[in-house]
């Protein structure tokens, strides 16, 4: 198994390295220049030109390209100047935020996903299979932004000043601003309070996706002989459907994570701006915008090799939970 | 079974309770400072303790779409709100305005003007503490002074410091809290000292000046000597400041909040919903189709006042099109400006003819002529200058052909100058002038404006945030022509000459007549057409009392600001 | 044989009257019969384009010497009005007797697609919405970029004038959703054709050829796709400047890698398969096996990911717009308008909400085909 | 090796020997008549000892009628059936593929699929006395894999694939005898040595598709006797495995019959099969039981036309160049069944008469036929 993940590993290497490049030179053909960004009234020649030496701008694309692989290689990722802060710090305070939320999201879109599409299945041709079908559809095919629009409108702002409902959800931020008082349960409690809208958006389009999918495979599980033999040993029908005919159902889901992933991380390009989520989603958008070099091709970098982790992650977890895989 | 849903339940909780962001900065300057903060202030909190004014408590939370730039490093700040932090919150500045725009004492005590007006002393008040236990001196003055005049700093507003002796002869410390600068008289001399804020020497001066735009003093641990001592930055989320016990008694001693929360929240719907549902008490510059929900909420308060921004469609006259004056006042009359205002401001908001905000003492809109909104005498004008609409298409040629149309550009993001481009489009047809909006990419499109070689574009809709110091030299002044601002190109003698007295007026009430004259002549060039000075909105929750916000800022009395104690 | 006589008799007096009712209203005949899909579908639109011709006459009359566009919405209506009474005039006229039962694989896939009556009424809506695109110069009640009286029509709500009232500019917010509909669909449309065509071609040939040239395309194929395919845009986009023509050529040019992937496995199969061994056997080139033979075996499973990728294109597209790198004014598109109406949510809600709800519809129906698609060209579901 | 097992293997390696040349156990057993028949006439006579004391039977099934609603109609897979298996007796039930044998095992454990499938009134499935058509689930799945319990034909998929073959065992111990998971895990181990795994240790914590086809069936088997069942039905057992495999299992289900005193239904088409192992065998077609007895009235004495044909179609070694008679047309569609005699479209003696429904004629000694000619 170790040489397989070590193969898979190489194999991965040049694959975002690739994606660095492209997103490199992307960057840096485009017309504009950071420098310019900091121009005020009254900023002189000298002084732009300056800007650009502090940055390293002026030197040609390909020094530059040298330059910068080079120091990824040895894990500088040189400095972005929209921060004015070490790119590696700038990452280290958002990549954490958003692989917080991308979690909650794929964690929330599986289990429920994975609920939905074995109820559906076991009920198949029942009124609630198909009204699931057509609800799943209906937020399937609507854009995660307009769906955290929605929610701010309904679950935040009228369930609070127009429905008075006993609970309504915060719409921005991690935590509120008295966090650092409260009780480890209040803290608790308020962070899962400031996930729930942002999780939401991102999570039902994908809970959607996974459902379908679960049910196909459910149905085409609960089909095979050793579900009967299962039935035939005197199993509830409960500990026939979520042991024996889950498991095997759950195996193509798994495969779904690296599809999902990049999904994900195109998602909260949204919803971290709209919900004031500080992750990289959002920071990267902001970096393309003020032409931050390094901010952007560092979190493309990171992005892709996650995206790579993810699916070699599905893997491997694919040849933990189908004993006739092996990888040698 | 049950114990298959309580893993997978479990394993979501965990998932989101956990990931914990807030971070001491691991810079090893940071680490050595913030320590000493803590300690002086716990020794400051014993040594002051609170009030029993039942106005003390309480935090205040202000929300906005941007980030405070550059944090309380004001070498290198050109942000509206960083400044403002700077003045008003972290750090303090030697003057400050009252209401009439009159230079009180701040951080300086007094100040005296030699005979020839060619040296400034200031005498440094001698109560006034850093937040890590430093007293504050003329050294800091002197350093703070040094850093924005060396162009190594590449310090943004340079321009304002031009009648200045660069350092080191600009500057001398005669005693710890007397400090001497040496100018050349000019006017407003004493408005770039409003806005510096005062850094600290004794933690900066090692720090290469070229290097202080990366220094992480700015926004990760800042040690000021303000109103408020700074907690915690994360960055895109917010900023935490705590009252500062050991603030001067004689400038109304310590914040009667005991702490400010800054959060960015780019989305303003978002911003909006937070300030309806009381998570933030403040949401900073609404826009102006927001107002009515602020008004109709009875916690809520809404505040508009004239501000000193305002926007303008700049005509590059280089292009032939837009090198006769009378086109460009020609098109400034075919643009119902006042019925702009209505619309995309909502009233919120004052038509503007020249680059002097409202509340200015240079403002005079009595005997400074105005272009009213008059599209007949627009067609006489454009008719007069030999554009006629010759082949029927409804867009006016020149005698040899060209046609009278030409792209008006503006950048990505920006709703209210998309707007404005869009309604000159329609309105501008309607005179025989075809006007394209051209969106373009921020970074590209000033690239584009700026470069002298390049000046690629006919009219941009631009804004300018000014200060109190007015100075439209970079703009229009034939010899600045190849640097960047100097966007429309204009060579207008009259206005060379006039803009070059105005520079050296000293004396407020000359400088109006003067001032009067330039308006008339920007009237008559007409390089930009104004278009207007957008009221500041700020919604505010009325369970904050106290807060005075006008043309100076926001922040502007935030020490004085407090929180009703019922609704704590 | 005498009752098999008279029952033709009966038929065919029953088909005469069923043409001559359709004359008057095709589609009705199919819909008596029961066949709800198709003769809905065509009542529907013959009484549609009726209403345009007989509404809008002037707007016709008009059209006639007006541009491109208005000249194509008129061909549309004409064409559109003909193949409905057509079909209907031959299709009623077809005698009742026993019906050629067509066997080919495309018989059996559309005979299975027209039981699943999500996915038909997800085609009618997408025909409808097509039809309404083409027809939207003769269909607007107002020129989408026509600005009102800033002050009195500024979000006014839902009136007679303006059935989906009016936006921040006083412009009639139903017509800009006509106008935005050609948008949206046209870049769902062109950058999915090309996103698909690009895929097809590449995935034939990984397929097929193997080797280092398997190799480099699966690279790169991995490398877009392992790529957040919105990061990728808007780094192309904001960086040139952003117009309709960069947006489909940038789409199309990131969303072929999916397509890419699915025809290579299914040509690996079809590799194997014994009727490719012949035609190498008979010597036909590689590139007639791949275009002849390949490819058109490889399309079912490449209809169902256009199907669904003009949704997900369409979404994108929205989102793109929502963070200002869309589609740029005054041409108005669905996602422009939820981005321009979503500060004004409380006061003016309708701005951002139909041009949502066009959207989630568009793609619903977009997607309920894909699926209806997948299941009736996936041969192991049909068992 | 015990005498007994030396003498086992010695027979079964003739029979087999002679069954893969022509796969005829029957004709060879009625070639070398003497000997098979007198074993089997001998093993009869025990069991009609028993027969006389009328004690309850083990399993009584009456009037089973098995029916799928579909859209196309209504399929009468089971159309009243009535039989009944007595303590360590091995029933067979031969037919031809579409006759309702698999249906009616898996109405006997109340495990059709409902919908579609349904049990009508009046069908009743009683065992050692208690009903089971309509008891209450809970009751029902207490008795399945613990009482009565069941192998099917495809080893290859009957056995979940991400479970170790000893957790699927141990499985049902835990589930009817309360074990803990140890010594659930040790008993499995001897359940896999006493079906003939070599090396049960090693074997137990092993995945299927490790395991051969012919060792899979054996760990069904080891999965079926774990709670010593006093009825192992058999769906096809050995249908899928190679011949030789196929008299090593049927070898091991007598075996484990005659050790547990267990009655087994075995449900085949294959007439060489029932030849070998069973007492009784009842011939279905058609959803109908068409004729029952013991295997000598079966074979020796076939009264229905469809058994006399299904005999005739069994290729023999004896008789080199004889054209197999097979029986013309297909079993008819369980949605229409013909009226009257349901064979009558391919039976040879079809002729007047046939045309009203058969009933099931008493022949005497638990022997009966669907056909109104055996009665004269």
């Amino acid at each position: 198994m170790t040489k397989y993940l070590l193969r898979r590993l190489l194999g991965a290497v040049p694959l975002v390295l690739g994606i660095a490049t492209i997103v490199f030179f992307a960057v840096n053909l485009a017309p504009g220049d950071p420098t310019l960004y900091f121009l005020s009234p009254g900023m002189t020649q000298e002084v732009v030109e300056q800007t650009r030496i502090n940055f390293g701008l002026d030197q040609p694309v390909h020094v530059r390209y040298a330059r910068w692989l080079g120091a990824m290689l040895t894990g500088d990722f040189g400095y972005s100047f929209s921060h004015s802060r070490p790119v590696l710090d700038v990452l280290a305070d958002f990549l954490p935020n958003t692989l917080l939320l991308s979690a909650c999201a794929l964690g929330v879109a599986f289990f429920f996903g994975i609920l939905v599409g074995t109820y559906q299945a076991v009920r198949q041709y029942s009124l609630s299979d198909s009204a699931f079908s057509v609800v799943l559809l209906f937020f399937y095919s609507m854009p995660s932004f307009w769906l955290a629009l929605m929610l701010i409108l309904t679950l935040s702002l009228f369930a609070r000043n127009v429905w008075e409902w006993p609970i309504w959800f915060p719409a921005s931020g991690m935590t509120s601003t008295e966090y650092d008082f409260l009780s480890f349960g209040g803290q608790v409690r308020d962070r899962i309070a400031h996930l729930v809208l942002p999780t939401l958006s991102l999570a039902l389009v994908l809970t959607a996706g996974i459902a379908r999918y679960m049910r196909g495979s459910m149905l085409e599980v609960i089909r095979q002989d050793y579900v009967r033999t299962a039935r035939a040993k005197g199993l509830s029908e409960r500990v026939v459907v979520f042991k024996h005919a889950l498991r095997n159902a759950l195996l193509p889901i798994i495969t779904l994570v690296g599809l999902y992933i990049p999904v994900l991380f195109g998602g909260t390009v949204f919803i971290e701006t709209i919900f004031a989520w500080p992750g990289m989603g959002r920071t990267i958008v902001e970096a393309i915008n003020t032409r931050d070099y390094p901010l952007v091709m560092a979190g493309s970098f990171f992005f892709a090799s996650m995206v790579v982790a993810a699916n070699l992650i599905a893997d491997v977890l694919y040849a933990v939970v189908d004993p006739r895989i092996r990888y040698e | 079974m049950k114990k298959v849903l309580a893993i997978a339940a479990g394993s979501v909780l965990a998932a989101c309770g956990g990931g914990d962001s807030t971070e001491v900065s691991g810079d090893p300057f940071c680490q050595a400072v913030l320590p000493r903060v803590a300690a002086y202030m716990e020794q400051a909190r014993s040594q002051h303790p609170t009030p029993s004014d039942p106005r003390y408590g309480g935090t205040v939370v202000i929300g906005s779409i941007g980030e405070v730039a550059d944090g309380l490093n004001s070498a290198i700040s050109a942000d509206h709100s960083s400044t403002q932090h700077q003045q008003f919150v972290g750090l303090m500045t030697l003057v400050n305005y009252d209401a009439q725009l009159n230079a009180q004492p701040y951080l300086a005590e007094s100040w005296e003007i030699s005979e020839d007006g060619r040296a400034i002393t200031f005498h440094i008040r001698q109560d006034v503490y850093w937040h890590d236990g430093e007293r504050t001196d003329a050294n800091d003055v002197a350093f703070t002074y040094e850093v924005v005049t060396d162009p190594l700093t590449a310090f943004p507003n340079a321009a304002f410091w031009d009648h200045y002796v660069k350092e080191p002869e600009g500057v001398e410390v005669i005693d710890d809290f007397t400090v001497r600068i040496s100018l050349e008289p000019h006017s407003e001399f004493l408005d770039p000292f409003r806005t510096l804020g005062i850094l600290p020497e004794h933690l900066l001066r090692d720090v290469p000046h070229d290097q202080l735009a990366q220094h992480p003093f700015g926004e990760q641990c800042p040690v000021g000597n303000g109103p408020f001592v700074f907690v915690e930055h994360r960055s895109q989320d917010r900023w935490v400041f705590e009252a500062n016990p050991a603030f001067p008694a004689a400038l109304g001693g310590r914040p009667f909040v005991d702490r400010y929360v800054y959060r960015i929240i780019p989305e303003q719907t978002t911003l909006l919903t937070e300030l309806l549902t009381e998570n933030i008490d403040v949401y900073l510059a609404p826009r102006p189709d927001q107002a009515q929900q602020i008004l109709d909420d009875p916690n809520l308060e809404l505040l508009a006042y004239t501000f000193r921004n305002y926007v303008f469609v700049g005509w590059n006259s280089r292009k032939p099109q837009l090198s006769d004056a009378r086109v460009r006042r020609a098109i400034t009359m075919a643009t119902n400006r006042e019925e702009i205002v209505q619309a995309i401001l909502l009233g919120y908001g004052t038509v503007a003819n020249s680059g002097v905000p409202p509340f200015h003492w240079a403002y005079d809109d009595e005997n400074v002529p105005t272009l009213a909104y008059d599209p007949t005498a627009a067609r006489a004008l454009l008719d007069e200058a030999g554009w006629r609409d010759r082949d029927g298409d409804g867009v006016r040629e020149s005698a040899d052909g060209t046609r009278l149309s030409f792209s008006i550009k503006y950048n990505t993001g920006n709703q209210q100058r998309q707007d404005v481009a869009e309604i000159m489009q329609a309105q501008l047809a309607q005179v025989g002038i075809e006007a394209r909006p051209q969106v373009v990419e921020w970074a590209t499109l000033l690239q584009q404006i700026n470069t002298p070689t390049l000046r690629d574009f006919d009219g941009v809709v631009m804004g300018w945030v000014t200060e109190f110091k007015l100075n439209d030299m970079d703009l229009f002044h034939s010899a600045r022509i190849d640097q960047p601002y100097a966007w429309v190109g204009t060579h207008n003698p009259e206005i060379d000459r006039l803009l070059e007295q105005l520079s050296v007026t000293v004396d407020r009430e000359e400088a109006k007549e003067v001032w009067r004259e330039y308006q008339a002549a920007i009237v008559e060039e007409q390089p930009y057409t104004y278009f207007y000075f957008p009221d500041r909105l700020d919604g505010v929750n009325r369970r904050v009392r106290g807060a005075v916000m006008d043309a100076r800022g926001e922040w502007l009395n935030i020490k004085d600001w407090y929180i009703d104690p019922a609704s704590r | 044989m005498a009752d098999t006589m008279a029952a033709s008799t009966t038929a065919r007096a029953r088909a005469r009257g069923g043409r001559r009712l359709s004359a008057f209203l095709p589609g009705a005949p199919q819909l008596a019969a029961g066949r709800w899909g198709a003769g809905g579908l065509a009542l529907l639109v013959w009484l549609g384009c009726l209403w345009v011709l007989v509404a809008r006459l002037a707007r016709v009359v008009e059209a006639l010497g007006g541009s491109w566009d208005e000249r194509l919405a008129l061909a549309t209506l004409v064409a559109a009005l003909a193949t409905v009474w057509g079909w209907s005039w031959w299709d009623a006229g077809r005698a009742e007797g026993p019906r050629r039962v067509g066997v080919s694989q495309w018989d059996l896939a559309v005979r299975a697609f027209s039981k699943n009556r999500t996915a038909v009424a997800g085609l009618m809506v997408i025909v409808v919405l097509y039809l309404i695109a083409l027809l939207t110069p003769l269909l607007a009640p107002h020129d989408p970029a026509l600005q009102g009286d800033l002050i009195s029509e500024r979000y006014v709500g839902l009136s007679g004038a303006h059935p989906l009232g009016t936006d921040q500019f006083a412009r009639d917010v139903l017509s800009r959703l006509l106008y935005g509909a050609r948008i949206s669909l046209l870049i769902g449309f062109v950058s999915v054709g090309i996103s698909v065509t690009i895929g097809t071609l590449l995935g034939a040939i990984a397929g097929f050829m193997g080797g280092i040239l398997d190799g480099i395309i699966m690279r790169v194929v991995d490398m877009v796709i392992s790529f957040p395919q919105l990061v990728l845009l808007i780094t192309i986009i904001a960086l040139f400047e952003p117009s309709i023509f960069l947006i489909v050529a940038v789409l199309g040019l990131t969303l072929w890698p999916g397509t890419a992937r699915i025809v290579r496995g299914e040509v690996l199969t079809l590799r194997e398969r014994e009727f490719v061994q012949a035609a190498t056997a008979l010597g036909y080139s590689k590139r007639r096996i791949i275009l002849r033979h390949l490819i058109p075996n490889a399309l079912a499973p490449v209809i169902v990911a256009a199907t669904l990728g003009i949704g997900n294109t369409i979404v994108l597209e929205a989102g793109l717009s929502f963070l200002g790198l869309g589609v740029q004014p005054p041409t108005p598109s669905w996602g422009t308008m939820v981005a321009d109406g979503r500060n004004v949510l409380l006061n003016a809600w309708w701005l951002s909400t139909f041009p949502g709800l066009a959207i989630v519809f568009t793609v619903l129906s977009f997607n309920l085909v894909g699926d209806g698609l997948r299941d009736a060209l996936d041969p192991r579901l049909r068992s | 090796m015990t005498q007994h097992e030396a003498a086992g293997a010695a027979k079964s390696a003739a029979k087999s020997a002679a069954k893969s040349a022509a796969s005829s156990a029957a004709t060879a057993a009625a070639n070398s008549a003497a000997p098979s028949a007198a074993q089997s006439a001998a093993r009869s006579a025990a069991n009609s000892a028993a027969q006389s004391t009328e004690v309850e039977p083990l399993l009584a099934v009456r009037d089973l009628r098995a029916w799928f609603l579909t859209d196309q109609g209504v399929a009468k897979a089971v159309d009243g059936i009535s039989f009944a298996v007595r303590e360590g007796e091995t029933l067979g039930i031969v037919g031809e593929s579409g006759c309702g044998k698999t249906v009616t095992s898996l109405a006997i454990l109340g495990l059709l699929p409902n919908p579609p499938a349904r049990l009508m009134d009046g069908s009743s499935v009683s065992f050692r006395g208690q009903e089971l058509v309509g008891a209450e689930e809970k009751r029902l799945r207490a008795l399945r894999g613990n009482e009565i319990s069941m192998i099917f034909q495809e080893p290859m998929s009957s056995l979940n694939p991400v479970f170790t073959v000893g957790d699927q065992i141990a499985e049902t111990l835990r589930l009817h005898r309360r074990m803990d998971r140890k010594a659930a895990h040790g008993e499995a181990v001897r359940l896999l040595d006493e079906v003939g795994i070599p090396e049960p240790g090693r074997r137990v914590d092993e995945y299927p598709h490790q395991l051969s086809g012919g060792m899979r069936q054996r760990v069904m088997i080891a999965m079926a006797i774990a709670c010593a069942p006093k009825l192992l039905i058999a769906d096809e057992p050995t249908t899928a495995l190679d011949v030789t495999i196929q008299a090593q299992i049927l070898e091991l289900l007598a075996e484990l019959r005659r050790a547990h005193g267990m009655a087994v239904m075995l449900i085949t088409h294959d007439l060489g099969v029932v030849a070998e192992v069973c007492d009784r065998v009842i011939v279905m077609y058609a959803g109908q039981i068409v004729e029952s007895g013991t295997v000598e009235d079966i074979f020796v004495r076939p009264a229905h036309p469809y058994t006399r044909g299904l005999l005739a179609s069994l290729p023999s070694v004896g008789t080199p160049g004889r054209r197999l008679a097979s029986i013309p047309g297909t079993v008819p569609s369980p949605l229409h069944w013909p009226e009257g005699c349901r064979f009558r479209a391919r039976c040879p003696s079809a002729g007047e008469g046939c045309e009203r429904a058969q009933e099931l004629v008493a022949l005497g000694d638990g022997r009966a036929a669907r056909c109104w000619r055996v009665g004269t």
